[in-house]
């Protein structure tokens, strides 16, 4: 799963299935860091909105 | 006592009903729960398993229940990347019918395995060539995105809904859902398709050995295209039944029958593809392997070749020519046969490729091997449907999952 | 590479004479003795009953007096497949069996194991098998075990090794001595050196001096499921055909392997 | 701040997150499946030095040299000794000895019968209480009341107990009779010397076997493979004549099924073929001047045995017959066996003496491939036992089983005879009974009957090392060591070459246990007099030492001494000829073959037993790894299958594996039904060996032991049982 675990070998089996694997845990990773954070800010917005 | 927490302009049945049809429900699940732990406390010896049978009950529900929420993905697929909109309408059901399987899928999983402490070897020493690693990798991140896909969805109970944050963060995520969809699409591809290779790579197993493209056995592509078929068809039925159950129309004909018309559409060609392989299967690889087709249907008391028309014929042709022609759809009755008849129809098709697989001798001097499961096995196989009713029961209860209810049930 | 040639890879692999073997169970308890396979009361449910050499009776199907049979034992195949691409090791999701490149032997590794199974569905010779409870053994009696094999925990698959630790304890002893090769006999598993019918003839299928290598060339020798592609490195030999039939599957009007 | 509820949640919630991105669910997901890896309740085999002892073993008669790895002071495993001694090999039961050597069923220390329960006792008091019993035996003149049923009659211990006895005043030393008895009695009465057969079947070209098991446990099973496997590499045949298709007979070139009980007929009749045809003249150029007798052999066959009718007895046609007798007398080196499967039961004299005729017609003694004639090892050379009066007197009483006088005169022991003298007197003439090396009440045929006399003898001793049926019904266990923990000479004469090997210990005693030999010396020592006098040894191992002083050499580096001095001692009696007919055997009624008991009307099924190398039948029993190997056609929980030919099964109405009550004259059991194309129709297989009521959890209950269902029948001419099956009928149940 990761390079440091003593069975992983640079071929090409591992560069596909990993990287396709990363790959999409990146999209959706970065996708919800996205949602968290705007959410987070715009909730804050609102929040201040909402006092003044 | 609990209007709270229950969407705006529905109705739902009292507390009072709903606690003794949870209990109900509950008791179903604490016999799954206690055949549970009597698998990880005594171990798998609770089991009609054996040697011939390291696959048995588990491995088929697992796969039957992954192809069934496969209409998550095909619904989100349709929704979100081909753009039928229509679909939001059933959309919220089709992906907690998939949370639902998944984490059922995932629960079994746990239950099969003889070290259950050690199943995340599986990530950890992942074996990449393994068609089970990519459909542990796989499940398990789509998991993750379906639940993405639920979270929106429970926030938006009223209670939930009241706090900014969570508000605002459903909305986001609705905004890009399309994003998670797509993802969600492509991991389903692979992991539906490798349960399809789980059985197609075995080539020790003629039965379900199929040949293929670059490290794909067929069933790969059968798999996902019949998940993609048939998933659709079971989050149709749900529908169905939990309109019988709360005595309700909660989704509008048009849309049921938008999507009954894809997956016919699906089932007709993933039909004409499983004869094809079938036929090239019995053709070029068995003889190939020195077998004949009624090698692996006859001199045994169960596995015929009924089984084959059954699930090419009576739940393959069948129900794709009703679902296809729009007279077939109309007739409610014929539709939801056909509906029927298609989830029976994969599920048979999980069965064979899983049981009969492990059932036909493949040594001249073995005989058939048969197998019936145990108590515990039955139990913890129904665990999930209870489970999955309890969850439907209490996100319908306070979810607004079907955005036309209000409409086709104004409160008067 | 020409020092890299020298130490030419090792194929280990059988080859079991079915004219001779008797039946008589003995490779199946010096098998059990020596890799400290678990027992219990009732052994007489077979698919529940761990045998990592199991002595199959076969039967040519035909009535008295034509009658026959004849016995043959299935130790693990050590499929090498296309290239150590064995039935089982590419199916394994945790890399806890193995194909070992330098010997041909396809390992297990029990700690690794987490039970999934997913390897038995693979073997067409039902030759691995599922610790489906904790072994006991009676007081006293894990007094035999040997030390040089862990015995499993319940919930992990396991199979015939071809007495790997032998092969290290051969390797050992070489080396001690000064030897950077061993011979043939120093290296046999316990049911090819236990049996007393010399039925089980063990050693490197690479090698010309060793006797497999000869005797795995004989005509009326063949290798079970070979059709499958699972290239397996244990070889039967029979003089009688039904027996080399029975090797394979045939449709009904083809000749069987000559 | 004030803790609300909302806040509560939110605190938890962070917490829960906040220990999910901490170290400590890795740490714990790791923890534990480290701990599965260790599971505190799988053992862990200590680990110590390795070391390889050489041994003999003495599981059964066949002596093999075997090598025991041991780690530390532990028995890991028993392996062949690799060598080039024709009896270094192992068989599954000598590989099941860590097995044995540890298995719960050993009896852990001497014990007494309390009120029906077992009591722990030391050797000490166990010898003092034997020795006050035989003392007041001995006051009351009847020493000649004490037998003594021993496994075996050759070799140091055996030759103790029969010394005991002697010097006691007793002549009933009992041995377990085999096919060894008939093998001796064979050639004793038709080669003028007392000697013993070894057939050399590794060099023989032409082996026709009339239901020798010889690879279903027969003589020394691992020599016997080897030997079958050499005839195998030669490519050689052999010929199997029996009504089941046995292990033996899937190898062989070669089955012909026989209907059972007539093989003595099939060899007469392929002798009338033989002597019709005049083929032994090729053979022996000067045939009468080494035979005697001939004549009168001649016109016998020649009256009753046409191929017609040896055909309709046999069931064999006659073309199958012919064939046989010319392919036995073409070969170079043919050699015919007999005593049928393991040989644990003697057999019919006149069956096995029809058989050897044909050895005879070839020629084929004390050649390459044929039957070499070879004596007894004789290597105990002891004085005399010194007797006084009483011993003296009692010494020269009648044998309780009648052996060596009017129609017995040709047997030395007969235990067969045994269960009908003691029950036939009012009282046990026996009083005391010793029991060593061996489980009668099991292994003897007709079982009620067997019981009947081991319940009416006052005193039994048993010296097993495990709580077999007889110790069980024994009043004092003074437990012997096993074979790993002790000395002990082994001598082997299994029909093939004779040879005496040394088991050493391997380990120390494990229990409480005391050598057989050290406990008959014990006890002539307490009983003092001429008996101690008789035991000048300080010990087992002293006597032990001393008789094979002059051996010590070999034995000391190969453990086996080859006694090959008898090859000259055949022929050298009498006529010096080979002798078809003398006075001796005219006075047993020629060839009366034993029939199987019970009425054909009543019981018109025939059951036989076979066995089996996977079920040890004899006085050692099977190791929960033998028994594992058992198929599930054989035993299926704790139900035993018999074999039956589906056509046979058909008539009866029975599937594969549908329960039936099976019924002989001597007895009733449930069974299961295995159908088996491999067997004669009419008749029904079950094996021996199972069925035990002793042992341990691993063994006990599975099964039915064959002996519950089968009597004796005892054989005209020699005494010994000679049943090979019994009459029997099934019904569905």
């Amino acid at each position: 799963m990761f390079p440091f675990c003593f069975e992983w070998v640079w071929d090409m089996s591992h560069i596909v299935f990993m990287g396709g694997l990363w790959y999409a845990l990146g999209i959706v990773g970065a996708g919800l860091t996205y949602c968290i954070i705007k959410a987070a800010r715009e909730s804050s917005d609102n929040h201040n909105d909402g006092h003044h | 006592m609990d209007s709270a927490l229950i969407p705006e302009g529905v109705k739902r049945c009292s507390l009072g009903r709903f606690s003794v049809w949870i209990l109900a429900l509950t008791a179903i699940l604490l016999w799954g729960v206690i055949a549970m732990l009597l698998c990880w406390f005594k171990g798998l010896n609770q089991t009609n398993m054996n040697d011939a049978y390291g696959f048995a009950l588990w491995i088929w529900a697992d796969l039957a229940v992954i192809a069934l929420g496969g209409g998550a993905f095909f619904t989100g697929f349709l929704k979100y990347i081909v753009g039928k909109d229509e679909l939001k309408n059933i959309i919220n059901y089709a992906v907690i019918i998939g949370v639902i399987c998944y984490t059922s899928a995932l629960l079994l999983l746990a239950i099969d395995v003889g070290q259950p402490l050690r199943s995340w070897f599986i990530f950890w020493h992942a074996n990449v060539h393994s068609m089970l690693t990519e459909v542990a990798f796989c499940l398990s991140c789509y998991l993750v995105v379906l639940i993405i896909e639920f979270l929106p969805l429970l926030f938006e109970n009223p209670k939930l809904d009241k706090k900014p944050f969570l508000r605002h963060l459903s909305h986001n995520m609705h905004e890009i859902m399309a994003v998670f969809a797509a993802t969600g699409a492509f991991l389903s591809f692979f992991h539906q398709g490798s349960l399809g290779g789980v059985a197609g790579v075995l080539f020790g197993r003629p039965f379900a050995f199929r040949e293929g493209v670059f490290i794909w056995p067929w069933t790969f592509f059968l798999f996902t295209w019949s998940a993609a078929a048939c998933g659709p068809c079971f989050t149709i039925l749900i529908t169905r039944l939990t309109e019988k159950v709360t005595n309700k129309k909660l989704v509008k004909d048009n849309v049921v029958d938008l999507l009954a018309k894809i997956s016919g559409w699906m089932l007709g060609t993933y039909i004409i593809a499983k004869i094809f392989d079938t036929w090239y299967w019995a053709a070029y690889t068995l003889p190939k392997q020195g077998f004949s087709l009624i090698d692996f249907y006859s001199n045994n008391p169960f596995y015929g070749i009924w089984i084959l028309v059954a699930e090419i014929v009576i739940c393959g042709i069948i129900p794709a020519a009703i679902l296809i022609s729009s007279g077939g759809r109309k007739n409610k009755r014929l539709f939801m046969t056909a509906i029927i008849l298609a989830v029976i129809g994969v599920c048979i098709n999980r069965w064979v490729m899983v049981l009969q697989t492990m059932a036909a001798p493949v040594m001249t001097f073995e005989g058939w091997f048969m197998y019936y499961p145990s108590w515990q096995e039955v139990a913890t196989t129904i665990l999930p449907v209870a489970y999955g009713a309890i969850f439907i029961s209490f996100a319908y209860r306070y979810l607004p999952i079907f955005p036309q209810e209000r409409e086709l049930n104004p409160i008067d | 590479m020409s020092k890299g040639s020298k130490h030419k890879v090792k194929k280990f692999g059988m080859v079991i004479d079915l004219d001779k073997c008797t039946g008589c169970g003995a490779c199946m308890v010096a098998c059990m003795s020596e890799n400290n396979v678990p027992f219990k009361e009732n052994e007489s449910k077979k698919l529940d009953s761990i045998t990592w050499m199991r002595v199959y009776k076969l039967e040519n199907g035909k009535s008295f007096p034509e009658a026959d049979i004849c016995f043959l034992p299935r130790p693990c195949m050590h499929c090498e497949g296309d290239r150590g691409h064995a039935p089982c090791v590419s199916v394994c999701p945790a890399i806890a069996t193995d194909y070992d490149h330098n010997t041909g032997i396809v390992s297990q590794i029990y700690t690794r194991c987490f039970g999934c199974r997913y390897c038995m569905a693979a073997c067409p010779y039902h030759a691995r098998y599922f610790n489906w409870r904790d072994p006991v053994w009676p007081e006293g009696m894990e007094k035999f075990l040997n030390p040089n094999v862990s015995p499993r925990m319940r919930g992990v698959v396991e199979k015939c090794s071809f007495c790997h630790h032998r092969y290290q304890l051969a390797l050992d002893k070489a080396y001690a001595e000064g030897r950077d090769k061993i011979e043939e006999d120093e290296y046999q598993t316990a049911c090819a050196h236990a049996c007393p019918a010399n039925a089980i003839t063990f050693g490197d299928l690479n090698n010309k001096k060793h006797s497999v290598y000869r005797l795995k060339k004989n005509p009326n020798t063949f290798r079970l499921l070979e059709r499958l592609g699972t290239n397996p490195k244990v070889y039967y030999h029979s003089s009688r055909e039904w027996v080399r039939r029975a090797g394979d599957n045939y449709l009904k009007h083809e000749a069987a392997k000559a | 701040m004030k803790i609300d509820r909302r806040n509560f949640l939110s605190l938890g919630a962070g917490a829960t997150a906040g220990l999910a991105f901490s170290p400590l669910p890795w740490k714990l997901m790791d923890d534990s499946s480290i701990w599965t890896q260790n599971w505190p309740w799988a053992p862990v085999p200590t680990d110590g030095e390795a070391s390889y002892v050489d041994t003999v073993c003495s599981l059964c008669s066949g002596g093999c040299g075997i090598t025991i790895r041991k780690i530390g002071d532990r028995v890991v495993k028993a392996e062949k000794k690799d060598s080039d001694n024709a009896n270094s090999g192992i068989c599954i039961l000598g590989l099941s000895s860590p097995q044995l050597l540890y298995s719960p069923s050993r009896i852990k220390t001497p014990l007494k019968k309390v009120e029906d329960k077992w009591v722990k006792i030391s050797v000490k008091q166990a010898v003092a209480e034997i020795a006050e019993k035989l003392k007041g035996l001995r006051k009351d003149k009847l020493s000649h009341t004490l037998a003594c049923i021993s496994g075996s009659s050759a070799g140091t211990v055996p030759a103790l107990f029969e010394r005991f006895l002697t010097a006691y005043g007793s002549p009933n030393f009992i041995t377990v009779p085999s096919v060894k008895d008939i093998y001796k009695l064979v050639f004793s009465l038709t080669c003028g010397a007392s000697c013993i057969p070894a057939f050399d079947i590794a060099n023989s070209d032409f082996v026709v076997s009339f239901g020798t098991g010889l690879l279903d446990g027969w003589g020394n099973p691992a020599a016997a493979f080897k030997a079958h496997s050499i005839l195998k590499d030669n490519k050689k045949q052999l010929i199997q004549i029996e009504p089941r298709l046995s292990n033996t007979a899937a190898k062989a070139d070669k089955w012909l099924p026989i209907i059972p009980g007539t093989e003595g007929v099939l060899a007469l009749g392929m002798a009338n073929v033989i002597i019709g045809k005049q083929l032994y003249f090729n053979k022996n150029v000067l045939f009468d001047s080494v035979t005697e007798g001939f004549e009168e052999f001649k016109a016998l066959v020649e009256k009753d045995y046409s191929l017609e009718a040896v055909s309709n007895i046999t069931g064999i046609k006659q073309e199958d017959i012919t064939a046989l007798a010319e392919d036995f007398m073409k070969a170079q080196s043919p050699v015919a066996l007999f005593g049928r499967g393991e040989g644990s039961t003697p057999g019919s004299l006149h069956e096995m003496m029809a058989v050897n005729f044909l050895n005879a017609l070839a020629g084929n003694f004390n050649k390459t491939g044929g039957v070499y004639l070879l004596s007894e090892p004789d290597y105990i050379n002891w004085t005399h036992p010194v007797l006084d009066d009483a011993a003296y007197y009692n010494i020269n009483a009648k044998r309780l089983d009648g052996a060596g006088e009017g129609k017995y005169f040709l047997a030395k022991h007969l235990l067969n005879r045994l269960p009908e003298v003691v029950n036939s007197s009012k009282t046990s003439p026996i009083n005391f009974l010793f029991v060593t090396d061996s489980n009668p009440f099991y292994t003897m045929a007709d079982t009620k009957l067997v019981e009947e006399a081991f319940k009416k003898i006052p005193f039994i001793v048993s010296f097993s090392s495990y709580m077999d049926e007889t110790a069980s019904m024994a009043d004092i266990i003074l437990p012997n060591h096993f074979f790993l923990e002790r000395y002990q000479d082994i001598v082997t004469t299994c029909g093939l070459k004779p040879a005496v090997g040394l088991s050493k210990p391997v380990v120390n005693p494990i229990f409480n246990t005391i050598h057989s030999g050290d406990a008959i010396i014990s006890i002539a020592k307490a009983l003092g007099g001429t008996i101690a006098e008789s035991f000048p040894w300080d010990n087992y191992e002293t006597c032990l030492q001393e008789t094979l002083e002059a051996k010590k050499d070999v034995m000391d580096k190969e453990l086996f001494w080859i006694d090959e001095s008898g090859v000259s001692n055949a022929f050298a009696d009498s006529s010096g000829k080979f002798e078809f007919i003398n006075d001796k055997t005219r006075q047993t009624k020629p060839y009366i073959f034993v029939d199987a008991q019970g009425e054909k009307k009543k019981y018109p099924l025939t059951l036989i037993r076979f066995d089996s190398m996977r079920i040890a039948s004899g006085y050692t029993a099977n190791s929960p790894f033998m028994t594992k190997t058992v198929a599930d056609t054989v035993i299926k929980e704790n139900d035993i299958f018999i074999e039956i030919n589906p056509k046979t099964a058909a008539e009866y109405n029975l599937a594969e594996r549908s329960k039936a009550l099976l019924t002989t004259p001597k007895g009733k059991a449930q069974v299961r039904v295995h159908l088996y194309e491999g067997i004669m129709p009419g008749i029904i297989s079950m094996p021996s060996g199972l069925g035990h009521t002793g042992y341990d959890s691993y063994l006990t209950g599975k099964g039915i032991n064959i002996n519950e269902l089968i009597g004796q029948i005892e054989d005209p001419a020699s005494g010994f049982d000679a049943a090979w099956g019994i009459r029997a009928v099934l019904a569905r149940v």
